[in-house]
């Protein structure tokens, strides 16, 4: 019984907080709104079971093909975005730029987009594609004798994936920047010595060494992607029409705009069994419980 | 030479490399950094401009300098027909909300990650799964149901609830990324601080934390900037009025479409990114940093 | 502080036991050098020790009592690792005063003793820097003062002097060996460097895989290996061996190499009794061949490699097939290929079992006792 | 002695009531009237002889609507709701049926409610029970640019009596239709027509124009009038097809309406009274910067929308704003006796004239100051022509897809035959068994 | 390749150059070792050679190129790391590989070459370990792997042996010495085994504090000591000092220590022309001390310390007020305390001067040929 205590004194305190914080605030609404996805609860409030009828009502939604469509797009380029260039920004601005002071100015100059307030990034975005002549875009244009274009209308995922790619890559440069100013001098050393490129050095060293935060970014960038609709609802609020709407827009216009929370509900359920299989995939890709190690102190 | 299984060498030839050559890899890095932060840049300073002119010619020119946008600095602005709380009190609040927060964040995290990184215990693959797999719950369908977890505990309307909430919904994140840091740290030093009469406590923060200062500096930031920008859950579940915060404010200015006053915003939100900004520097200045070095690492 | 490890096991995947079965018992105040081929487990029994590692069974005592669940930080050890293990963060007179500020010595009287064991190991002018800016030897010094700083009741040095120089190390090795007798700490030292561990330890374990080959103060070690394996391991340069065969012809028994017969009887074996003949090993130290021709037993054969090391010449010189190490004084003009005349007494002369590896030499029985 | 002593300090110090209102947005009027009505209240109270002070507590939310809406709910359930709720008319649907409210039948007979415009309680009826207490109306006049007007040599007469003319019915749709193809052809405006660039009642209103229904109060269902419907989105296509309308309007910024509008780059803009308040706040003239009302005056005339047909009756669209009282309150006497005490036309009056709205009394509409306004006093009469939007809580739904559809047919993605279709199949997918379709 | 390094400085701070204007050639082929105290710039000197850092002022050149500005990776070297920085994500054959990867050796060959190496370091079966799980022995052995994997042209080994088993260390030597001769691979040396640089080196050069004190082959440095400086650093056990006076009567000159007067012209000295009597220190290996009373020199003292070291004792001798360290034979027995008398021949004794530590003796003017 002591050593039993014993054992556990010292992980349950390291991990109480942070087991009892989740529990309450995350784990128990998770149930909650499982529950509710098999209600009708709506701007009254009130929890009426009424079966499978939301998961029929989405699957019959007849702009469905089209959410799910933008959603994988969105997925996947802004992932794309996030995690490459992000990781690339880190390896430049702290292998390249050999100098502390000026990593950090381009850091910090990345870094802007995301303090920045969403409406006022989305703002800077909408003067970006500003659809008349004096956009950036299209001032460019005019430069070579080009009509203007309504690039939001146009090409509306593409200015999505941008504005949050370029969000997102800033997350990723923390948080790799931080990663690589871990790793010990020496090992650069070594590999300079044994003949190693740049390149080698890249992908031999820091790679490898930042393969956790690697891993963590993508998982966790996934999953915030597919849940994430603040810059679409500020930049395109889904549209024209539903060229850009995607599951968790669909999920919010649901449960906020129309109050049927039971119908939302059901819709992240959804995008939850979505991320789940998605995630298990990665688990397994990465093999993540390999970089679980044991402890060394026994 | 031509003895026991070596094969025969290729003598390199060294040539006299100019230093340009060398630099090569060096100017690609800052050209790519250069290009691809350009347009930031140029957005940015548009936004700085148009918070000091009373107009922009083009959208882009300034014409006319004036600081009547800043002028909520020093007084109570109108907006909307409407006087706008002092800017100050925001501030406070923001900050007040923004630094527990990040300071309740950083302390779960980090024991939570060292716990997740370091001690062995059954059940530790599924926490970091379950945690995972909560984040693809997207937010806002949880908020229903966190509110009624909130008005069962008596905490809807209080400040101090949002606070838990937002922690408990960031901190797998920030356990996620410390976990990672917390794996590069060798193992010996952690040893040797136990020998020098440390509990597994002590050598936890009084070792192995200064070594993660890297990992501290990224989720401090990440936490701190999400507390600053925090909007939705402090308008979900505050009513009172008296928990205006800069996110708020601002919200104020934009909450009628017919009614912005582009200038004021652009200042507005120079004036609230500058705290993150000075933020941002001051963390990465003080924690990037690394002390790692010296020694055989096991 | 007596310390008694029985029945240590310590394996790290569920295939084979790095540490087997270990019984190992250092008196109080005993000064114990662990020797051993590279990863035969002497870092890892050491990290048992100071309770890093838990023992897959078997007990750890210290005086009498079972510390297997006693925390490091409550067994009183400083400890030098052979990785150093510095706080990377800390100024290396941080680093020295950590130990005492973990036993809440005021502030002021911490950072005068710990600059006091800075000077002792001659870092007095680096007190500033962080562990990153120092030089590999200069780290390990460091290491050094952190563990005796706070006058634990048991030592554990793994390989504390490795990258010193020889002057440095010399001087060290006085520092440790006063402190450790004026204090009475019990210390365990893994070293390999062997005069290292015969100078300074009471008595020397020597380990093998995980096990415990001999446990003996250091001449005895020397001069009885209890097998081959001993035999070979300890003294530099290491013990010669040619191979022979023992037999026994009218109650008189010697060994034959090559042409050369050795008899054996009364001056080495107690008696043998084998009425086959039998393989055997025949060690005789470097040190103990000379040059000459009136010994016991004469060896003969040619030179085929000199190397000069200052104060005398090592020789490699090939009998029959196999090759033998001798010193010759530096004065002495040898010439590659020329034929050389060695002897030994027949004291120097070690036997081996060339099967079970055991010593077949008679010792007299001669129990150590520690004072 | 005792119970005289406490009686005593009674007398000194009055039990506060506290009464909690709540509005969004700018028009803290709304709230603020409460307060004045307060006094007055206290007043009676102390003339009465009750030792009972009535605080109200204001509160003004910003944020959009649903906001609005959604933050009621979840403080309603956690019991901090207000007890004073001003909210648009069309909320009274859920929030009756979600028992967030009391009704408030007897206010309809009280003497400050007895000139109420007569259509106007319509507003406030759900299930054949009042639910709140109209607070304000505003109309939606269609805007037109007398500049452009002269432009294609119109005179000042024919310009000022054009509104008339569209009251009697003489001037249709298409004549506004036509009229805004040859301001363009013509070259005196950039556009014909401009409408709200997002989601909102106004659209409606050509449905009501049209002659459909979009609601059914007796079975309190969603009604799919797809005659109507498919004239409402045929205007919209037409008018974008003959590109009287900026190309992508529906994505364009609210500010840069305004500035088209201001400019005089359109003939015609579906605007709203309060537009006039608006551009005297922003910057939105290339010029002149801010304009106030008299120059709006000067350039700008208002007029209903005109009728679908000749002879047909043009119309408004309006949307009353109400006063509901949560189901929880401690005081419903206190406050609907406060409710009543708003009404006062002097109260109306003041509201009216500071956030451009219209009061809902014609003792308001009588008040002075009121009458004294340039603009409210000419757009006085239209609340006599005026629809509403149904108080079902399925209609935003309804409204959203609509206005997908006017979208998609705008753009061209689709025409409106197809719309139509589509928009069928949305609404039946959306509302189920809360619609109602008229072939 | 032939390595030269011309006025070398390298400063980590602005308040001091740790290296200074450091002059120092290699010939291709050539082994030679760096000697020198702890923290005097070996390592950072040999960092500079790999173009980890760069010179503050001075050059590098490699085969008469200068090569300041080429980096790291171009320079085919082969390194062991004083920490030896091994790559934690890899595993030992990863690890050994990585050179080999870094030169586009097909997969199949890259890993057949480096389990050959990882064979050679005994390190067979350890092959899929990450470093972690490995002893501080086994560690060093896959940095020595990984730096000869490649056949470098230049190999720069920063203690590589330091914490081996004497056996596995004489092993891994003569590995080492084998590649090294094979391949013809210009070899630079930092260690502190003495007896290491002087099997292995065909020249060794001595550091302190930044400078070059003295270059030369072995034996040279061993008994032709420049300075003070080399004579104490190097031999182990140091040599023994005795400070005296040197001065002339009648064109003779002699030295006095204590009552001992030994004369010196001639044999030691070409010509004191000093006229004035001179503080000197006298050095004398203790290996050059004999206990016979028959030599050029006798010394007198009497025994303080007897340490017994296998093949030998080690003694203290007290002379004087000073004391000496000399070896005898482990049969014969000692008495502390006792009187002792020790001879060593003249031409053994150093002799320096007490201020500037310069070497007094007179030396056939030598050039070692390196072949
Ligand atoms: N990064 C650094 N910053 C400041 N000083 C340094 C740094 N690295 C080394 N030094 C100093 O430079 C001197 C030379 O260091 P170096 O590592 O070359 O010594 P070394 O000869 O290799 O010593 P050792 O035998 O102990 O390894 C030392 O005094 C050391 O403290
Ligand atoms: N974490 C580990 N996981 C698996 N095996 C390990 C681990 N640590 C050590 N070993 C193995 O256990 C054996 C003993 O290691 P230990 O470090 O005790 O050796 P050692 O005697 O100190 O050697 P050295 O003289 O080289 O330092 C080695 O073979 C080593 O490879
Ligand atoms: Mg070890
Ligand atoms: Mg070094």
């Amino acid at each position: 019984m002591g050593t039993v205590l014993k054992r556990w004194k010292f992980p349950a305190i390291m991990l109480g907080p942070f087991v009892i914080l989740i529990f309450l605030f995350f784990f128990l609404p998770v149930i909650l709104i499982a529950i509710i996805a098999f209600t009708n609860m709506d701007s009254a409030m009130n929890w009426t079971f009424n079966g499978l009828t939301n998961f029929h009502k989405l699957v019959t939604d007849p702009n469905i093909v089209q959410i799910i469509k933008n959603t994988v797009l969105y997925l996947g380029f802004t992932l794309l975005i996030n995690v490459g260039f992000g990781l690339a920004l880190g390896i430049l601005t702290t292998y390249f730029v050999q100098k502390e002071s000026v990593g950090l100015v381009f850091r910090t100059i990345w870094m802007l987009p995301r303090i920045s307030p969403p409406v006022v990034y989305a703002l800077l975005w909408l003067w970006f594609f500003d659809p008349s002549a004096y956009g950036v875009l299209n001032s460019l244009r005019a430069l070579v004798h080009m009509s203007p274009v309504d690039w939001l209308t146009t090409h509306p995922m593409t200015a999505i994936i941008l504005a949050n790619g370029v969000i997102g890559a800033s997350y990723g440069m923390i948080i790799f920047s931080s990663a690589i100013k871990s790793i010990p001098r020496d090992l650069f050393q070594a590999a300079m010595v044994d003949g190693a490129s740049h390149w080698a050095i890249i992908r031999d060293i820091i790679v490898p060494a930042v393969r956790w935060p690697l891993m963590f970014v993508t998982l966790w960038q996934f999953l915030s992607l597919l849940t994430s609709y603040e810059y679409i609802l500020l930049l395109t609020k889904g549209g024209p029409l539903f060229d850009s709407e995607v599951l968790a827009l669909y999920s919010f216009h649901s449960a906020f705009k129309n109050f049927e929370f039971g119908y939302g509900a059901a819709v992240s359920l959804v995008l939850v069994i979505v991320a789940l299989l998605f995630s298990f995939v990665m688990w397994k890709f990465f093999r993540m419980e390999k970089m679980l190690g044991s402890s060394k102190i026994e | 030479m031509e003895a026991t299984g070596y094969q025969k060498l290729t003598i390199p030839t060294i040539h006299p490399v100019s230093k340009w050559k060398k630099r090569i890899p060096y100017l690609v890095a800052y050209g790519i950094l250069g290009i691809t932060t350009l347009p930031i840049i140029l957005m940015y300073v548009w936004l700085l401009l148009s918070s000091f002119s009373k107009k922009m010619k083009f959208g882009f020119i300034p014409t006319s300098f004036t600081l009547e946008n800043w002028s909520f600095l020093w007084s109570n602005v109108e907006h909307g027909g409407s006087e706008l709380p002092s800017i100050w009190t925001a501030t406070w609040n923001s900050f007040v909300f923004a630094g527990s927060l990040t300071i309740l964040e950083v302390i779960i995290g980090i024991m939570a990650g060292y716990a997740l990184a370091r001690i062995e215990f059954t059940g530790r693959q599924t926490i970091m799964k379950m945690t995972l797999l909560l984040h693809a719950f997207p937010s806002v369908a949880l908020l229903i149901a966190v509110f009624y977890i909130l008005n069962f505990m008596g905490l809807f309307d209080s400040i101090w609830g949002v606070v838990l909430v937002k922690t408990a919904l960031q901190i797998p994140m920030t356990a996620w990324i410390v976990k990672g840091f917390f794996d590069d740290v060798p193992w010996d030093v952690e040893w040797a601080g136990m020998i020098d009469g440390c509990s597994r406590f002590q050598v936890w923060y009084t070792i192995v934390i200064p070594l993660i200062k890297p990992g501290i500096a990224a989720i401090s930031i990440f936490s701190f900037l999400s507390g600053w920008s925090e909007f939705l859950l402090l308008y979900t579940f505050t009513v009172s009025d008296n928990n205006v915060t800069l996110a708020s404010y601002l919200q104020k200015l934009i909450s009628d479409p017919n009614m912005i006053n582009y200038g004021l915003l652009s200042a507005v939100s120079l004036f609230y990114m500058l705290p993150v900004l000075v933020f941002f520097i001051f963390t990465q200045k003080s924690l990037m940093q690394v002390s790692a070095g010296g020694g055989k690492r096991v | 502080m007596k310390i008694e490890l029985r029945n240590l096991t310590k394996s790290f995947n569920n295939k084979s036991n790095t540490i087997n079965n270990l019984n190992l018992t250092i008196e109080d105040g005993e000064f114990v050098a662990l020797l051993g081929p590279s990863g035969c487990g002497k870092s890892t029994t050491m990290l048992m020790i100071a309770g890093i590692y838990k023992p897959n069974s078997g007990e750890v005592y210290f005086d009498g009592q079972i510390v297997n669940d006693l925390e490091p930080k409550d067994r009183n050890i400083g400890m030098v690792f052979q990785s150093y293990a510095l706080y990377p963060h800390m100024t290396v007179l941080d680093n020295i005063a950590f130990p005492l500020k973990q036993q809440k010595v005021a502030k002021e009287e911490r950072y005068e003793q710990a600059k006091q064991t800075a000077e002792m190991v001659q870092l007095g002018h680096l007190l500033d820097r962080k562990p990153g800016q120092l030089s590999g030897g200069q780290q390990q010094r460091v290491a050094l003062a952190r563990a005796i700083v706070k006058k634990p009741k048991v030592l554990l040095l793994d390989e504390p002097l490795s990258n010193l120089d020889a002057r440095l190390k010399i001087e060290m090795r006085e520092e440790i060996s006063r402190i450790q007798r004026e204090l009475g700490i019990t210390t365990i030292l893994v070293t390999h460097d062997q005069e290292e561990a015969m100078t300074m330890a009471h008595r020397i374990a020597v380990m093998k895989e995980g096990h415990l080959i001999q446990y003996s103060n250091p001449m005895e070690l020397y001069n009885k290996p209890k097998n081959y394996f001993v035999a070979q391991f300890v003294g530099t340069p290491p013990m010669n061996f040619l191979r022979g065969t023992l037999s026994s012809v009218d109650k008189k028994s010697n060994v034959r190499i090559n042409e050369l017969i050795i008899d054996v009887t009364d001056t080495l074996l107690d008696s043998y009794a084998g009425e086959k003949s039998q393989d055997v090993n025949v060690g005789i130290r470097p040190h103990d061949l000379k040059l000459e021709n009136d010994g016991d037993i004469c060896i003969e054969g040619t030179v085929s490699l000199i190397e000069s090391i200052g104060h005398s010449q090592m020789v490699n010189v090939k009998v029959g097939n196999e090759y033998i190490r001798c010193f010759v004084e530096p004065n002495i003009k040898l010439e590659y290929g020329s034929a050389i005349m060695l002897t030994a007494n027949i004291e120097a002369i070690h036997l081996f079992d060339a099967a079970t590896g055991e010593s077949l030499k008679k010792h007299n029985v001669e129990t150590f006792i520690y004072n | 002695t005792n119970g005289n002593e406490s009686a005593a300090s009674q007398a000194k110090e009055p039990e506060v009531v506290t009464i909690k209102a709540q509005t969004a947005g700018a028009e803290i009027t709304r709230v603020d009237n409460l307060v004045a009505a307060s006094e007055k209240l206290n007043k009676e109270l102390q003339d009465q002889g009750e030792n009972i002070e009535v605080k109200v507590e204001t509160n003004s939310f910003s944020g959009s609507w649903d906001d609005y809406a959604k933050q009621f709910m979840l403080a309603f359930q956690a019991k901090k709701e207000p007890d004073i709720y001003a909210t648009g008319h069309e909320n009274i649907g859920w929030l009756a049926d979600g028992h967030y409210i009391l009704s408030l039948d007897d206010l309809k007979k009280s003497k400050e409610y007895k000139d109420v415009v007569p259509t106007l309680w319509k507003a406030a009826e759900y299930k054949n029970h009042i639910w709140g207490a109209l607070q304000d109306t505003e109309a939606r006049p269609v805007f037109y640019n007398k500049d452009i007007l002269k432009k294609l040599g119109w005179s000042d007469e024919q310009i000022n009596s054009l509104p008339e003319k569209v009251k009697q019915g003489e001037f249709t749709l298409e004549d506004m239709t036509n009229l805004a193809e040859e301001a363009k052809s013509k070259g005196a405006a950039q556009f014909g027509i401009v409408h709200r660039p997002v989601e909102g009642p106004d659209f409606q209103a050509l449905a009501y124009d049209f002659g459909g229904k979009v609601y059914d109060a007796s079975a309190n269902k969603i009604v799919f009038d797809k005659k109507a419907v498919a004239k409402q989105l045929n205007y919209y296509y037409e008018i974008a097809q003959e590109q009287l309308i900026p190309d992508n309007l529906t994505s364009i910024q609210w500010d840069n309406i305004h500035k088209m509008v201001v400019n005089g780059q359109t003939l015609f803009y579906y605007g709203g009274i309060w537009n006039v308040f608006n551009w005297s706040q922003g910057n939105f003239h290339d010029q002149l910067g801010k304009v106030d009302a008299k120059w709006v005056n000067e350039h700008f005339g208002m007029m209903l929308i005109p009728a679908a047909e000749k002879g047909g009756k043009p119309l408004t669209l309006s949307h009353p704003f109400v006063y509901t009282v949560s189901a929880h309150t401690k005081h419903p006497d206190l406050v609907k006796r406060l409710l009543e005490l708003v009404a006062d036309p002097e109260l109306q009056a003041d509201h009216a004239i500071k956030t451009a709205h219209l009061p809902v009394t014609k003792s308001g509409e009588e008040n002075p100051d009121f009458k004294a306004d340039i603009t409210l006093g000419n757009v006085a009469y239209m609340s006599d022509y005026t629809t509403f939007l149904p108080n079902s809580n399925g209609f935003p739904k309804y409204s959203k897809a609509v206005f997908s559809a006017i979208q998609a047919v705008e753009l061209g993605k689709k025409k409106p035959e197809e719309a139509l279709k589509d928009l069928e199949v949305q609404l039946k997918n959306d509302l189920g068994d809360q619609l109602q379709i008229i072939e």
